[in-house]
């Protein structure tokens, strides 16, 4: 399989860099333009996914190994929560970013947004790939006396 | 009704022993024209005293003698008539519903009928 | 806005509480897949679901008097921001909800061990915090797309939590299948309504499309928008002619599954449903009132009896106190039905006590499966003089399904028959009376099968874990304790009835 | 404290205690305590309402003292005491007890200031009077006591609704005069009004009296023939006073049950006629309600149950002696019993309100005032039942008893607590006939009336000579009918005949219908079942698991009936 489809290879590992960038540039100007989180995330995933359909499951396991995977998936949650809980803990209501600056409310906006989208940007590329490795390396159908 | 020594009046209580004049006809007769006498006389009575009572009805001269006589003749013949319907057997709700066993002994020197 | 104005005073541990509720669940989700560790997934569960359990209590406490607690999210005033809007009715449903978690996982801490393959256990219990998140965040939002959310919260990781009964029967991917398919719809349906409301008013807080719903009137939209909500919803709740997912569902899911979803899923539902039918549309819409007219007496009848028949003659037990718990959604969109405060409490009331004494009965057919292996009758024969406490629980709390006097159930079958009274509905009375009649003869076969036959000679069966036990007797108790303290549930009950009668009113800022 | 110490108290104490006493004299004796006791209590008790409380809600007062309460309550003691007396040989706890506890019930009602109270005490009467008939041990005994306490119980019951819906007229449970209420047609009078009526034995209701008195023990009977019927005129006199249907009521009452003691074999059963015929005057003096009839009623239920307990005391005594109290087995027992022949006679010339005798100056108070208030054919009657009263309880009972054709029976005088009993009462009711100021200043009214006139002597003693005259005449002609060992219909044939047979045909009628309908249900039940279980069983349609594509079906059908109806409408 690795011998086959060389364009396709090559070509795959010149666009992977490059959508990874995209995949940042969404995710940093999310809170600008059109763009954020989830875009971001999904993108980015698909960096990995074309990597996982062109060079194989095994390689792109042991680039994003699954355990990363998971880890990632609630790690993006708890850094969105977090960021909720933190302008808790400041006295301010939850995921009321103007805790972050109290006295200039509008960087404290930027902060949050910022992390908030990181967070959501990670969970869903944890989460996409997750989802590709699960399908991707199903196992063989049940057998019958399995019912 | 044999005679036994319970009979014997010489057993019986002295008042009970005074009392036995009433055994003879004769004396029962001699009550009975006494009450007569005192029913006239009570009746008579009625003419000799000023009546205070509240009816017009009641100054009728033995207005309650009469009203007693004859009502408590109506009231014998009306119950009389009345057992004519109303009697029945003594087993008549249930056998033994009227005093289905004699009176309970209960130690005392009791006398029955058969002594 | 009112960060430029105001300075801001530090708002404290209490100002926080109704956020919290869902926050500490859904942060104890990812803690528990980030950590990874199985011996520490079940303590982390367990600390989140009891400290959301005091929340919920302490806000009930809070709003017992017929207030409202509103906590503005990011700060954010409604009805721009997202409000977490705290009253008596979502109070109460909270608590249950919260209450049912607790006691679930020490069970589940036994019965997962037994019916779930040891690499799923952090996802198991991380999958149970979000279903759990996912059903008091649906009750706790002010925000009818909150809702919507937190819904599919829910009912994702629900389908995850139902599919992991295949280790046990492999139906129960089917099941969990059916089940998505018919959520899935059932979320769209509503969205779509959510998606024509917000299109007809141009908002999405509940308070706020009470008022503009008031104000303006209905129009062609509203009145489509109301009957995909309902319809969607009704799905959820499992209204007559859409209950089919749930037998599925609830008898081939995980024993600990199966009690917390009996308990709560269908209860946070009816919740939405009354929400959207009293709070965010008047109540006295002619539209909604034919619609419960002419949809919910009819179905709900027929949920009663049509089911209550097939609870009859079921041979699966689990099964039977699924179809069982279709007829008493029945009676609990019968009290929606009759629009009056008794009938709106009584639902209310007997959300609360059915999730009691249902909890309690699937708890105890889980237990017994430990060591029959199915909850069919033939393999329970004679395992309540086996497991004489498991019975016992059974006992008391199938006598509280049938509605027996000094029972939790039949405080909320007395307060719904009165209110069909109220409603001079004797036919409908009647109908609650006889259909609690079949109640006495599919409880009565479960405690035939239960103590009537003899044992298997060959059954290993022995007393449940202690684990298992006290949740167990916990909730019968309380099935008991509510038959005769009706303080607590019908109290509350009558209060979140009048505000939920209010209607849009009631929503008033 | 001690001069509000409840004296019904006393009694309950007292049957707590009693059975702790070893059984012989001196448990006998100290039960004569209680009664002493009770009755000082009363004597010195001050006027007024003592011991009230709430109950659930409800203002009780356990002791509401006024003349009316005292008169019944020193009567009720004074009984007590006797019955008591004449009840010394009695060995049996639980007659002992159940005496204690039905004087104490009766006396605690006499006192209940209110409903509620009223309703624990009417019951306690009830129970534990009962237990009086049953220790006669036999199986008519047996079910003639359930009979009695089935309609007792029926008038406690009958009188707690009464109360339950007086108080939500009202919003109290005061028991205090109820006429006005009466009059108006308030539903919960009238209900106290027939329990009250059921007590007090009213025409139609009456036949528990004559059934259950001859059926209780010797000592029972005098007990039972004390209390329960004057705590009913009591409670009339409290509840009613007034009411003018009372009268009519009490008119019917004195005059039928007479025609049924001339009759009647068994002579308890005729001295329970004769008190229903009492209770008919006391009755009237309550309907009539002006303060003579009210005084004549309080002094007529204290004469009267004197000289009624004298008379089941000597007939009481007989039936001891010879175990039958039938007037056609008896005869001629003055011979060895004169003593008790001359204390029946005594009891005799009081209910006939001889002059001398206690009958006479209480009865008259009733008979003056319904002349003074004009009720001519009411007086009329009442005159006639004093004649009728006179001729089957002044002479039948002695006449039959003791002289009469001689019966052979030759029985020992009554023991000595027996002739004891009797001389005490015979001896009150001869000192209140001849000196009735002690007893009119008892009288809840003051009294300005004076019994002993020329007129009322002399009208009085034509009366009641006339009827022996009439007696004699009808004796000597063999018009008088005989003794007969018989009973005769009363009302208790509906329940007790007609009822059961009615019963009767309806179950076998319903049953052959139950019969078939049954085996018509089994079949159809059998069929349901088996259709149902087409439908519903595990294998059938409605429990199947359904394909995924039906039930989105079903809910593309809900949607669209929804949506329709909504825009429908």
């Amino acid at each position: 399989m690795h011998h086959h489809h060389l364009i396709l290879r090559v070509v795959t590992k010149m666009l992977v860099g490059a959508i990874m960038l995209f995949a940042f540039y969404v995710q940093f100007h999310g809170d600008f333009s059109p763009g954020g989180g989830f875009q971001a995330g999904v993108i980015m995933a698909v960096a990995f996914i074309i990597y996982g359909i062109v060079f194989g499951l095994d390689k792109a396991e042991q680039v994003f190994p699954p355990w990363l995977v998971h880890k990632l998936v609630a790690l993006g949650v708890l850094l969105y929560a977090g960021v909720g809980v933190v302008s808790m803990l400041l006295g301010y209501n939850y995921l009321d970013y103007d805790a972050f600056s109290p006295h200039h409310p509008s960087h404290g906006q930027h902060w949050g947004i910022l992390l908030v989208e990181l967070g959501v940007g990670i969970t869903v590329t944890g989460v996409m790939v997750a989802i590709y490795y699960a399908f991707a390396g199903r196992p063989p159908p049940m057998k019958d006396e399995d019912w | 009704m044999a005679k036994t020594p319970k009979d014997d009046p010489a057993n019986y209580p002295a008042l009970g022993r005074w009392l036995m004049f009433l055994d003879k006809k004769k004396n029962v007769d001699r009550i009975v024209y006494g009450l007569y006498a005192l029913c006239t006389a009570l009746f008579l009575a009625d003419f000799l005293y000023y009546k205070k009572v509240y009816l017009d009805l009641e100054k009728f001269p033995g207005f309650y003698a009469l009203y007693g006589f004859f009502m408590c003749a109506a009231l014998v013949v009306c119950a009389k008539l009345m057992r004519r319907y109303l009697m029945r057997s003594e087993d008549y709700y249930a056998p033994h519903d009227v005093e289905a066993e004699e009176y309970p002994e209960d130690g005392l020197d009791r006398e029955s009928v058969n002594d | 806005m009112a960060a430029e104005e105001t300075h801001h005073v530090a708002k404290t541990f209490m100002d926080h509480l109704p956020v919290l509720q869902v926050v500490i669940p859904l942060f104890a989700a990812p803690i528990i897949v980030f950590i990874g560790k199985r011996s520490l997934a079940w303590p982390i569960a367990f600390a989140a679901s009891a400290a959301a359990f005091v929340i919920s209590c302490i806000l009930l406490i809070q709003v017992l008097d017929g207030g409202f607690i509103s906590y503005h999210v990011g700060g954010w005033a409604p009805p721009l921001g997202i409000e977490y809007r705290i009253d008596a009715a979502n109070a109460l449903v909270l608590a249950l909800i919260s209450g049912i978690g607790t006691v679930v996982l020490p069970y589940a801490y036994e019965s997962v061990k037994a019916e779930i393959p040891k690499k799923n256990h952090t996802l198991f219990y991380a999958c149970f915090m979000l279903c759990f998140t996912g059903l008091l965040g649906m009750v706790a939002t002010g925000d009818a797309f909150n809702v919507f959310v937190f819904l599919e919260i829910s009912s994702l990781s629900t389908y995850v939590l139902v599919a992991q009964g295949a280790n046990h029967n492999k139906r129960a991917l089917t099941a969990a299948y059916d089940y998505l398919i018919m959520g899935t719809i059932g979320a769209t349906f509503f969205i779509i309504g959510l998606a024509m409301l917000y299109m007809a008013t141009g908002t999405l807080n509940m308070a706020d499309l009470a008022d503009r719903i008031a104000d303006e009137g209905t129009n062609r939209t509203i009145r489509a928008a109301f009957a995909f909500i309902v319809v969607g919803m009704g799905l959820k709740v499992a209204i007559y002619p859409l209950h089919h997912w749930l037998p599925n569902a609830y008898t081939f899911a995980p024993s600990a599954v199966s009690v917390f979803l009996a308990a709560t899923a269908t209860k946070a539902a009816i919740y939405v449903l009354l929400r959207f039918m009293f709070s965010v549309f008047n109540p006295s819409f002619v539209f909604e009132e034919w619609t419960l007219y002419i949809v919910f007496i009819p179905f709900s009848l027929l949920a009663m009896f049509a089911a209550s028949f097939v609870a009859v003659f079921q041979t699966n037990i689990k099964r039977m106190l699924a179809y069982s718990s279709i007829a008493q959604i029945g009676y609990m969109l019968l009290g929606i039905a009759m629009l009056n405060a008794t009938g709106l409490s009584a639902t209310l009331v007997h959300l609360v006590n059915h999730g009691v004494t249902k909890a309690a009965l699937f708890m105890g057919v889980g237990a017994m499966m430990l060591y029959s292996g199915s909850a069919f009758f033939n393999n329970l024969n004679g395992l309540g003089r086996k497991m004489p406490l498991t019975g016992a629980a059974m006992v008391a709390s199938g006598l509280s399904l049938i509605g027996v006097p000094g029972t939790a159930g039949f405080i909320s079958k007395w307060v719904l028959v009165q209110a069909a009274f109220e409603n001079g509905w004797w036919i409908i009375a009647i109908a609650i009376m006889l259909s609690s009649l079949l109640a006495v003869i599919y409880v009565w076969r479960m405690f035939e099968v239960l103590y009537l036959t003899a044992p298997d000679p060959q059954s290993t069966a022995k007393e449940a874990p202690l684990a298992m036990l006290v949740p167990m007797w916990v909730l019968a108790i309380a099935c008991i304790w509510f038959g005769f303290d009706t303080e607590l549930t019908l109290g509350s009950a009558r209060v979140a009835a009048d505000g939920l009668l209010a209607g849009s009113a009631g929503m008033a800022h | 404290m001690i001069d509000t110490f409840p004296p019904f108290l006393i009694f309950f104490i007292g049957a707590a205690i009693l059975p702790l006493i070893p059984q012989g004299n001196l448990r006998s004796a100290i039960s004569l305590i209680f009664p002493v006791i009770s009755a000082w209590l009363i004597w010195t008790m001050p006027e007024g309402l003592h011991l009230s409380m709430a109950f659930v809600g409800l203002d009780i007062t356990l002791l509401r003292v006024d003349k009316l309460a005292t008169i019944f309550g020193l009567i009720f003691s004074l009984a007590a005491f006797l019955s008591l007396l004449y009840a010394w040989h009695v060995r049996d706890t639980v007659q002992q007890v159940a005496a204690l506890l039905y004087a104490g019930s009766a006396i605690g009602a006499v006192f209940a200031g209110d409903l509620i109270t009223l309703f624990f005490f009417w019951e306690g009467t009830a129970i534990a009077s009962v237990f009086l008939i049953w220790a006669r041990g036999t199986e008519g005994a047996y079910h003639t006591g359930m009979r009695y306490l089935i309609m007792q119980i029926a008038s406690g019951v009958i009188l707690i609704a009464g109360a339950a819906l007086y108080f939500r007229t009202t919003g109290n449970v005061e028991f205090t005069s109820m006429s006005d209420l009466f009059a108006a047609g308030d539903i919960g009078t009238i209900l106290i009004f027939f329990a009250f009526g059921i007590k007090c034995a009213f025409p139609l209701l009456h036949n528990w009296l004559q059934d259950s008195y001859p059926a209780a023990t010797i000592t029972g009977t005098v007990i039972l023939s004390s209390f329960t019927t004057k705590l009913a005129v009591y409670s009339l006199a409290r509840g009613f006073p007034g009411t003018e249907i009372l009268i009519y009521i009490g008119a019917v009452m004195t005059l039928f049950p007479i025609f049924y003691a001339v009759i009647e074999n068994d002579l308890r059963r005729v001295l329970a006629y004769s008190l229903n015929n009492q209770l008919g005057f006391m009755v009237v003096g309550v309907g009539i309600g002006t303060e003579l009839a009210l005084n004549g009623t309080a002094a007529h239920a204290f004469a009267h149950i004197l000289y009624k307990s004298l008379l089941f005391m000597s007939v009481g005594a007989v039936l001891f002696r010879t175990g039958t109290a039938k007037g056609s087995e008896l005869g001629g027992l003055y011979k060895t019993m004169p003593l008790t022949m001359i204390f029946c006679v005594v009891g005799a010339a009081s209910i006939s309100a001889f002059p001398l005798f206690s009958g006479f100056i209480s009865k008259s108070l009733i008979l003056s005032a319904a002349a003074h208030d004009h009720y001519y054919v009411i007086w009329a009657i009442l005159l006639f039942a004093s004649a009728g009263v006179f001729h089957h309880s002044g002479i039948k009972i002695p006449y039959f008893v003791f002289f009469a054709h001689d019966s052979g029976l030759r029985p020992k005088e009554a023991p000595w607590n027996m002739l004891l009993a009797m001389g005490l009462t015979a001896f009150l009711c001869i000192a209140i006939g001849a000196y009735p100021a002690p007893l009119y200043s008892l009288l809840p009214y003051d009294v300005d009336y004076v019994p002993y006139t020329t007129t009322h002597v002399i009208t009085q003693l034509q009366l009641l000579f006339f009827s022996a005259l009439a007696f004699t005449v009808l004796m000597r002609t063999g018009i008088y009918p005989p003794e007969l060992k018989s009973i005769n219909l009363d009302t208790d044939w509906t329940y007790r005949k007609a009822g059961p047979s009615v019963i009767h045909w309806f179950s076998w009628v319903i049953g052959s219908f139950y019969t078939w309908l049954t085996k018509l249900m089994s079949k159809t039940t059998e069929r349901t079942i088996k259709r149902l279980y087409r439908s519903h069983g595990p294998e059938g349609q409605m429990a199947r698991s359904w394909p995924t594509g039906a039930m989105v079906l079903s809910i593309a059908v809900l949607l669209g009936a929804t949506l329709f109806i909504n825009f429908l409408v």
